[in-house]
């Protein structure tokens, strides 16, 4: 049984959803003996244009299971399922509407209302009532974080401040950093990024703030972020805002192996299935913090409480 | 005024690794070498930085000093190559700096897959922190401005400078450094070896260019990516010229880069430009700068002999 | 007397050419000795292999009497070997007296001494009469100021030997009289002086001794004073020469070049030429003479567009084309040999075939539409230089760089003479051309005159101008100060006139 | 003469080499098999999978498609290299060039086979018009290219990015909707003709590029022009060429070149316009493919197709566990080795001199 991995530009290791699937896939080939390296593969992109040709190569070898996670994905997907019809599919953040693709989609506003939450508290313990969200570019998919985010921070206290800042760029360290420091200098206590390789030097800012004892706090995206922001024996990550693509590929590989491939099915990952979430152990937050995200946790889970996609208009 | 005072740190921190590694082309270019290599020694010493200060941090607490020497020396050997290539084998200049370009991306990452196994360094904890001057700090205006929360490295951009400054202009080398530049015949007709004094502009190049690099990645990121560089060093070579291959020169073009990037991170919080759509203002630096191209256009007054092949036979 | 250098039997290749066929050089000890040749005889090549630029492939030199290896100019400099280069080799930007410390710069601790430097650099200059100022920068002073410089530069080093490769190419009558004045008193002080020059005149007015080299060859070395200018012009040409054009008298018809009230401003921004009016007619000559950067360039530049007026009018066969551009100037029947080969004349990096089609290259027969016809572009080459004897290594193919500076400007006056312009500019034809090549060249120019042409010859070689022209006008400070017939002056008057010292018209 | 352009070749094919031995050495260093790296080139350019013997025509519609939209920046970055300008800006002119093509395609309606014709032009005209920016600039004030261009890369890319994300505003507002098929270069024939590439009609405008640039270049009155304010803008304008106009000119098509890139990759590869989240780098594929086919057209064919393969083998090269930085790392070498050039060949040259003795000065 073979699996491959088509990553877009980022690779494996880019702390997002690239790496987590990737993660993923390699504890499914642990608990199956696969040999990672030829019975489970990746293939990184170079540019857009690469996707549908490295989809077709790993098509080509006859893989078992492919896995592309991105929406940027979504047309490559779509022709290369048309083009190899017994191939089986699966796409992580985006719906491709084929009977041998299986799509996978995330409720992160939901997870992002949960670090809202996290925030809002967190700050108010701190006599703060300003926090920050930084994006890379601004669209729909980055704007659910967004606006999770400021309702979960809303919820705590509608009177808390949330700046909002895009830089425009998911591989800009220098300009995530500037926009810390701009959010920071003007009371921002915490900040969320949704910003890849630019919210690096927001988490850069925390630390480094937080090392000289004005203490601020980065949360982290995707992945559990804490090492990133670790400095002596504290991290100036608060939490992280995970999305479990790693579950995902891993759950679709299990099922396709059981022959149970969900072609054509949208899987949902929310805040129900714990696929967003706050990551397992979160030495920043205190009890309380983590009670009152798992009641939230619940009302969404139960649908007591919806959470919207889209921002609120300022 | 407030606004503008916050702006200035955020600014400075933009401008150095800007202002450094264009310094470093000012020598290359000096001597006769056109460096467009500059981006990819850059990467190449952030890299070095960044891998030296995950071993190094644990250990002491000089590992960012240290970090940015390995930098420096790092960018010195990879420069070799540009050096070899254009002044001993006569290289186009264009390009084997392209060749540097190209190749500081594979080989960097390459390297991250064998010490860390992955496609990146792992990540440091504190790389070089800020610093306020005492005193200095108390200053009004001044003080918040470029003595509070202030990368050291920019004081370390404005004294080389100042030092490239006197080198250049002051010394002997700097005279026979720009001769090289501007007549390597008439240089090599008095006794000088152009050769030498290139290796000596190129090596300064891959110095400083280490440096920059080092500099971005120890104060804005938290570990080496393949886009932690991401094009800066394009802008450098950009100021170089719009600083007319003058050290005070690039400072200018540097800050003046450096703050029409920040202009538009606060463009949206300026109450008469937030209707403004923010798309605007991403362009901003990048339309600013041609705009002042425009403005201060005169003559250009590169190094004469830059980027020609330089044959001792040839007149 | 000993021989203070001897270079015995050198060989130098150069690609597809031995530019030195064992050559024997013997120069005495405060002497100046004479270097002739035809253009491309080798005599630059066997001077750079003595100061070192290039290695030779065979050959013995000695200096002092000792057996040396000069491997780059600083074994030539320690060994008081100087070079005045014929392309100078000054830094642009630099000031004087930059110029002349590099490389042995005085310094006040890590700093260099700049004003110690610039009195010695005063203090030398005044010792041997050279006035140069060494706070100015050598792209503001003239030629012959940048000439004083390096003269500067090999005293400042405390040379014993001074080559000067072609020093008087570019000075004028006045600039070369005190040159030669310049060389005696070197002389005097124990120096011995190597000289390259096309100018039998100037050998015979201040050279002991006079070594001719032809192709590459060594013909042999004459004591100057025994020997006439035409045995020394025969023995590097392998012929006779005539040393004086033949021309008939001119026959001047209607104006077709006519400038009126004429104001140019050079780089400066100053007003380079002021007020200047001139006539040219068919069938004449009009030659102008005058010191270097008397509004010699502007004027030229003014006429063929290259620089844009200030005011006044340039009437071409009636026809204002003081504000046309070049292109349109050019069809109007205007052509122009530019002073400044390598910038203006050529571009170096084409094949010569090319450079010789650079104003008719989009006319038939070299382009068929907007397509190069590449037989005829050669054809046309072949013809040129068999016609003009262009010398060149691989014919219509050779790369343009590596064509001697001689046959360089051959290949220009082949060009612009080809095209037969109603009203021709030409500006230092010969400026480094022996004697061989001037007299054919001259011969050119009169028979275009003979056809009708109007030509306005600008030269700062005053022999030229009084043996080429027919009418001389003389430019002082951007105006014409005079305006005589050629047969009824002489040197004399011209240098009077030249230095604003008298006025006069005909 | 013939002798020199052999040589030429010559030492093209050895720094072409001496690239791929670096490559090899790298992988060996790193305990891989190098013989993994060539099957996986031979099979990403031909086809043919060596070990089973098998062959899939997708690989060579897929090199193609790699090999396009470089071949076009290489003549872009080359056109302007002849005439003494250096051109980093094909980045932002392919830019500028992929949204015109989007807004043409999706703006304009017209039959087919002028659709696609409009398409193509409508981008030729936007990457000209971002050449021509530098062009005049540098004309009219002096202004350094190098500068302009660098800086025009950026504003194209957010320019980009600003109407695909905020005026097209399509659902996931990333990309476009779909173009209508008058409008793309895609031939279902084409693609099963290669076993479902997505090869496409796109090779046409790259071969008709490729002659226009040999012709201009080198056999018309433009191209003389051109090339001779390329070497010494003095000369050309004693000769009465309009050296400004030239400049411009050469920018323009310079721009043009890319922006045609930018239409084949949107209505060839893809159908549909594209937000970029970073640049994707054509343009500087385009300097290295220019400096190592000299700028002369054959040159940047040939080179645009090595590099063409090299990007067409990595998905094969990483499937054996090869990192694809290894491409990277061979290409910077072909590219350093290339710049040698001038040693090797003087190298070469000495060897000559040495050995024949030089014929009679004027032979
Ligand atoms: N570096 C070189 N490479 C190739 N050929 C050369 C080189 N230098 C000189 N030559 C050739 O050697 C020959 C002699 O050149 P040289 O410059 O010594 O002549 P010259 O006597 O100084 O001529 P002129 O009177 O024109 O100054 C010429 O044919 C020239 O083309
Ligand atoms: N790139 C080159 N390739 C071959 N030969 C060259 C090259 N550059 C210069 N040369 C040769 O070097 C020699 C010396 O150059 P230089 O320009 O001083 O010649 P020259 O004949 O003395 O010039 P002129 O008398 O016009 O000032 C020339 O003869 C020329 O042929
Ligand atoms: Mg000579
Ligand atoms: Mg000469």
């Amino acid at each position: 049984f073979r699996v491959g991995l088509v990553t877009d530009v980022g690779g494996i290791d880019d702390k997002s959803f690239n790496q987590g699937t990737w993660e993923g896939i390699k504890r499914f080939a642990t608990e199956n003996k696969l040999v990672v390296g030829t019975d489970v593969k990746y293939l990184q992109s170079t540019a857009e244009a690469d996707y549908v040709p490295n989809l077709s190569t790993f098509a080509d070898e006859g893989l078992d299971l492919i896995v592309a996670p991105g929406f940027l994905f979504e047309k490559a997907m779509g022709e290369v399922a048309d083009q190899y019809p017994t191939q089986k599919l699966l796409i992580i953040d985006s719906v491709v509407n084929k009977p041998n693709v299986a799509s996978a989609v995330f409720a992160e506003h939901e997870g992002s209302f949960l670090v809202g939450v996290a925030a809002g508290m967190q700050a108010k313990k701190a006599k703060k009532n300003m926090v920050g969200f930084v994006g890379g570019m601004q669209f729909p998919l980055i704007e659910k974080f967004q606006a999770g985010f400021e309702q979960g921070v809303k919820a705590v206290d509608p009177k808390i401040t949330v700046l909002v800042d895009y830089a425009g760029d998911f591989g800009n360290p220098g300009k995530g950093q500037a926009l810390a420091v701009k959010q920071f200098n003007a009371g921002a206590y915490i900040i969320f990024h949704a910003a890849g390789g630019t919210g690096n030097g927001v988490i850069k800012e925390a630390k480094e703030r937080s090392q000289k004892g004005d203490i601020r706090w980065a949360i982290g995206v995707d992945k559990d972020q804490y090492a990133d922001g670790v400095y002596g024996t504290k991290s100036a990550v608060l939490t992280s805002m995970m999305k479990r693509v790693d579950v995902a590929a891993h759950d679709v590989a299990v099922l396709t192996m059981a022959g149970k491939f969900p072609g054509g099915q949208v899987l949902v990952f929310n805040v129900k299935n714990k696929g967003v979430s706050i990551p397992a152990t979160n030495p920043n937050l205190s009890k309380d913090i983590i009670a009152k995200i798992a009641d939230y946790e619940k009302q969404i889970a139960s649908g007591k409480l919806v959470v919207s996609e889209i921002p609120a208009k300022k | 005024m407030n606004i503008l005072v916050q702006m200035f740190p955020i600014a400075l921190a933009g401008t150095t690794p800007i202002v450094i590694a264009a310094l470093g082309g000012l020598f290359s270019e000096r001597s006769g070498i056109v460096n467009i290599g500059l981006e990819g020694i850059m990467m190449v010493g952030g890299f070095a930085a960044a891998s030296i200060i995950v071993v190094l941090e644990p250990v002491t607490p000089l590992a960012g000093w240290i970090g940015l020497g390995v930098g420096i020396l790092a960018g010195i050997v990879f420069s070799m190559l540009h050096a070899f290539a254009s002044i001993n084998l006569k290289s186009e200049q264009v390009v084997s700096g392209t060749a540097l370009n190209i190749l500081a991306g594979g080989l960097t990452v390459y390297l991250c897959q064998i010490f860390f196994n992955q496609q990146r360094t792992s990540s440091f904890q504190t790389g070089v922190l800020k610093v306020t001057v005492p005193l200095l700090n108390r200053i009004p205006i001044l003080g918040p401005a470029v003595f509070t929360e202030i990368y050291p490295t920019f004081y370390i951009a404005l004294a080389l400078v100042a030092f490239t400054w006197f080198v250049v202009y002051k010394t002997p080398f700097g005279l026979r450094l720009r001769a090289c530049g501007e007549n390597p015949q008439a240089a090599a007709s008095m006794g000088i070896n152009v050769f030498w004094m290139r290796y000596i502009g190129v090596g300064a190049s891959g110095a400083l260019a280490g440096l920059a690099g080092a500099t971005m990645v120890l104060t804005q990121d938290i570990q080496y990516t393949i886009g932690s560089v991401h094009g800066t060093g394009f802008i450098a070579l950009a100021s170089l010229i719009f600083g007319k291959w003058n050290p005070w020169g690039v400072l200018g073009a540097g800050f003046f880069f450096g703050f029409a990037q920040t202009l538009s991170y606060y463009a949206k919080d300026i109450p008469f430009l937030s209707s403004v759509p923010t798309d605007v203002f991403y362009v901003l630096p990048y339309v600013l700068t041609i705009v002042a191209l425009i403005v201060f256009s005169g003559k250009s007054v590169g190094p004469k002999a830059a980027g020609e092949i330089y044959d001792a036979g040839k007149r | 007397m000993p021989h203070i250098i001897e270079m015995i039997d050198i060989i130098k290749d150069f690609p597809g050419i031995r530019a030195n066929d064992r050559v024997t050089l013997q120069v005495e000890q405060g002497s100046i000795h004479a270097l002739l040749g035809e253009n491309g005889a080798g005599k630059s090549t066997l001077m750079s292999i003595l100061f070192g630029l290039y290695q030779p492939d065979s050959g013995i030199i000695r200096v002092r009497g000792k057996e040396v290896a000069i491997h780059d100019p600083n074994v030539a400099n320690e060994l008081g070997i100087g070079m005045v280069h014929q392309h100078f080799q000054l830094v642009h930007n630099f000031t004087v007296t930059e110029n002349i410390i590099l490389g042995i710069e005085p310094r006040k601790g890590l700093v260099i001494d700049r004003k110690s430097a610039a009195a010695r650099v005063r203090k030398i200059s005044e010792l041997y009469g050279l006035n140069v100022d060494p706070e100015a920068i050598i792209e503001n002073i003239s030629v012959g100021m940048q000439q004083r410089v390096e003269i500067l530069k090999m005293l400042y080093r405390d040379a014993e030997i001074l080559i000067f490769d072609e020093p008087t190419a570019v000075l004028t009558p006045q600039e070369i009289h005190e040159l030669m004045h310049i060389m005696r008193r070197l002389v005097q002080e124990g120096k011995t002086v190597l000289l390259i020059t096309h100018k039998l005149k100037e050998i015979k007015e201040v050279a002991d001794q006079c070594t001719v080299l032809r192709r590459g060859k060594y013909i042999g070395t004459v004591p100057v004073a025994e020997t006439s200018e035409a045995r020394m012009a025969e023995m590097m040409v392998g012929r006779e020469v005539n040393f004086h054009v033949q021309k008939k008298p001119a026959e001047p018809g209607d104006v077709l070049l006519r400038i009126e009230c004429l104001n140019v401003r050079n780089p400066k921004g100053l007003l380079g030429v002021k007020n200047l009016s001139l006539e040219v007619r068919r069938g004449e000559i009009l030659g102008v003479c005058g010191i270097d950067g008397n509004g010699q360039t502007e004027l030229v530049q003014a006429i063929t567009g290259l620089t844009p007026v200030e005011s006044g009018k340039i009437l071409l066969k009636g026809m204002d084309i003081a504000h046309v551009s070049v292109k349109e100037r050019f069809s109007c029947g205007l052509g122009h040999i530019p002073e400044d080969r390598h910038k203006h004349g050529l571009v170096l990096d084409f094949r010569l075939d090319e450079n010789l089609v650079v104003h008719n290259y989009n006319r038939k027969p070299f382009a068929q539409g907007f397509v190069l016809d590449f037989k005829s572009i050669r054809t046309n080459a072949n013809r040129l230089i068999a016609e003009f004897d262009v010398r060149c290594g691989q014919g219509p193919a050779t790369p343009t760089r590596s064509m001697s500076g001689g046959n360089q400007q051959k290949a220009i006056v082949a060009r612009e003479i080809d095209l037969s312009p109603e009203v021709f500019i030409v500006a230092q034809p010969t400026r480094g051309l022996d004697v061989g090549a001037i007299e054919y060249i001259h011969t050119r120019i009169i028979a275009e005159r003979d056809k009708g042409k109007a030509i306005l010859l600008l030269s700062l070689e005053l022999d030229e101008v009084l043996d080429v022209s027919d009418r001389i006008a003389v430019i002082y400070g951007g105006e014409i100060v005079g305006l005589v017939n050629a047969s009824e002056t002489d040197e004399n008057e011209l240098g009077l006139m030249m230095s604003g010292s008298i006025r006069k018209a005909v | 003469m013939a002798n020199r352009n052999r040589d030429a070749l010559v030492v093209s094919l050895v720094a072409v080499l001496l690239g791929f031995l670096t490559g090899s050495v790298i992988i060996l260093l790193t305990g891989k098999n190098p013989i993994a790296m060539f099957s996986a080139m031979i099979q990403g350019a031909s086809g043919v999978i060596i070990k089973t013997g098998k062959f899939n025509p997708r690989y060579i519609g897929e090199f193609v498609i790699q090999a396009l939209p470089i071949i076009l920046t290489g003549l872009s970055v080359g056109f302007a290299f002849r005439t003494g300008l250096f051109n980093i800006g094909a980045e932002g002119q392919f830019v500028v060039g992929s949204l015109a093509a989007a807004i043409v395609a999706l703006g304009v309606k017209a039959p087919p086979g002028i659709h696609v014709v409009l398409v193509l032009l409508g981008a030729m005209v936007a990457g000209g018009f971002w050449g021509a920016i530098p062009g005049y600039l540098k004309a009219k004030f002096n202004v350094h290219e190098v500068v302009v261009t660098i800086m025009l890369n950026y504003v194209a890319f957010f320019v980009n990015n600003w109407a695909i994300l905020d005026v097209f505003h399509s659902a996931d507002r990333v990309k476009t909707a779909e173009f209508p098929v008058t409008a793309l270069l895609k031939d279902p024939m084409l693609s099963q003709l290669t076993r479902g590439s997505r090869l496409n009609w796109g090779f046409v405008p790259v071969i008709i590029a490729l002659i226009v640039y040999w012709f201009v270049i080198e056999k018309t009155t433009f191209g003389y022009s051109l090339r001779a304010v390329g070497f010494n803008k003095d000369a050309a304008r004693y000769a009465g060429m309009k050296v400004n106009r030239n400049v411009v000119l050469s920018m323009t098509m310079a721009g043009a070149f890319a922006g045609l890139a930018g239409a084949i990759i949107t209505v060839g590869t893809f159908n549909f316009g594209r937000a970029l989240p970073m640049a994707e780098g054509y343009g500087f594929d385009g300097i290295a493919v220019a400096l190592v086919g000299g700028n002369v057209a054959p040159g940047i064919f040939l080179s645009g197709l090595l590099f063409g393969m090299l990007k067409a083998a990595q998905p094969l090269m990483q499937s054996q566990g090869i990192p694809k930085e290894i491409a990277g790392i061979i290409q910077a070498s072909i590219v350093m080795f290339v710049a040698m050039k001038h040693g090797i060949t003087y190298i070469l040259e000495r060897m000559r001199t040495r050995k024949e003795p030089p014929k009679e000065a004027e032979a």
